[in-house]
């Protein structure tokens, strides 16, 4: 049960425990929670510059959609890909779908293994992927209206990173 | 031949429908003829052809606007994904 | 009370909470755990070689000596070259010292920041630099004796990668 | 003028004290002087020049051996850390 889509919060604590539980041979777990940002839609169109959010489209709540039965298939297989890639003893990925509020987490990475670098390399691996490769969408209420948020560039060359032969890769 | 195609997200909205059940003429025979096609009905519908990287997935998994697709797949029309 | 060096075990949730707790504009809070291994001594000496290891290398317990005063030190000098290098709003240093156990919690770095990017490099750089900055030591106890674990070339070329004008470095 | 020595790790046990305060000869005014003033006390002093990548601080400062030492510092000598 290495991924969950689900409405329901999750134990950051009792996930990333339950990598190492029983277990001798594990050094490292990284880890990884995103949560709802209020200024989400001011920082999406103003780019990832720290201009002050506009109240108009501070974000109230956000709507995560999601393509039921594609969505995990889809984590399986960046999971496989990092499985596959780094020497990853267990890996656990949970993405909440539904109505979040600001400050509220929306996604969970953790990845445990012998050695950090292979844990931190896995672990942003995923992230990065599922960023760009997972059918997710976010709608955010603001007091102008709700909209649904833009694919970032930023996004797709972070997954671009991991390509084979790009130099930027740690692993 | 029938597929059934899905809509999600902004286009679902722009649409105003998640899903239908449709006989391909014998022409369509790609993700890309299937997104013209649908695109022909005109308003709302050219939203498809209008899409800014429109991404589409057959039997769930991400494909090309050149993959082939054939009796009783799962076609899916999406904008880039924003989760995580 | 960003940096902890204590005996005391610590909680993994509650630390990664507090981060974000009561904030709107933490978007990312990346983090790692690391953990006593039973084989380490034995694949220490075989490099990161996945040979099994030795019985007679096989860690039982481990003691971490650490120079009071100079620890504290160090590690906030590491945290503050992070503030000044990514944007973060917080972070949290925990590492633990006194007689560990296989599958006890040493260390934990966490660091909250809108964006993902800024925390997962952070918190990278924050261990790589530990690693080789941090005034601790580990003494292994085996059935074969008691040893001071050597030092790894491969940490200080961790450490390394982030040296200005590295290429490797995401940042 | 007198500086607190300590050492840490294999190389406390090594010589079997954590500590000392010593009155430096006045010839001794580098912390690379003051590794090569201890270690020329014989055994088991002359671990501090056999030691591979020792490490020195100066008022918990990691520093080069070639660091000046004043009256009143603290001088640190410890093999390579390995926390973490």
């Amino acid at each position: 049960m290495s991924v969950s889509v689900q409405e329901a919060d999750f134990d950051v604590g009792a996930e990333i425990a339950a990598l190492s539980a029983g277990r001798e041979d594990v050094g490292a777990v990284a880890s990884f929670v995103g949560l709802v940002r209020a200024d989400k839609a001011a920082m999406e169109k103003l780019g990832d510059g720290d201009t002050a959010p506009n109240d108009a489209t501070a974000v109230q709540a956000m709507t995560l959609e999601h393509y039921p039965g594609m969505t995990e298939k889809a984590l399986d297989a960046i999971v496989a890909q990092a499985h596959g890639r780094w020497d990853v003893f267990g890996v656990r990925v949970i993405h909440r779908v539904g109505r979040l509020l600001p400050g509220d987490r929306i996604v969970f990475v953790a990845v445990a293994s012998a050695h950090r670098g292979d844990a931190f390399a896995a672990c942003e691996f995923i992230m990065d992927y599922l960023k760009t490769q997972a059918p997710f969408w976010k709608k955010e209420e603001t007091p102008a209206g709700g909209n649904w948020v833009d694919a970032r560039e930023s996004d797709n060359e972070a997954a671009e990173r991991w390509a084979p032969g790009q130099k930027s890769v740690r692993s | 031949m029938n597929v059934n195609i899905l809509f999600f997200a902004s286009l679902r909205e722009a649409l105003g429908v998640s899903s239908e059940s449709l006989a391909l003429p014998a022409n369509v025979v790609s993700t890309g003829d299937l997104r013209d096609h649908l695109a022909a009905r005109g308003e709302p519908w050219s939203v498809l052809a209008a899409t800014k990287n429109l991404r589409v997935a057959v039997n769930q998994q991400m494909v090309g606007l050149d993959a082939a697709i054939k009796a009783g797949d799962e076609v899916a029309f999406f904008p880039p994904v924003t989760g995580g």
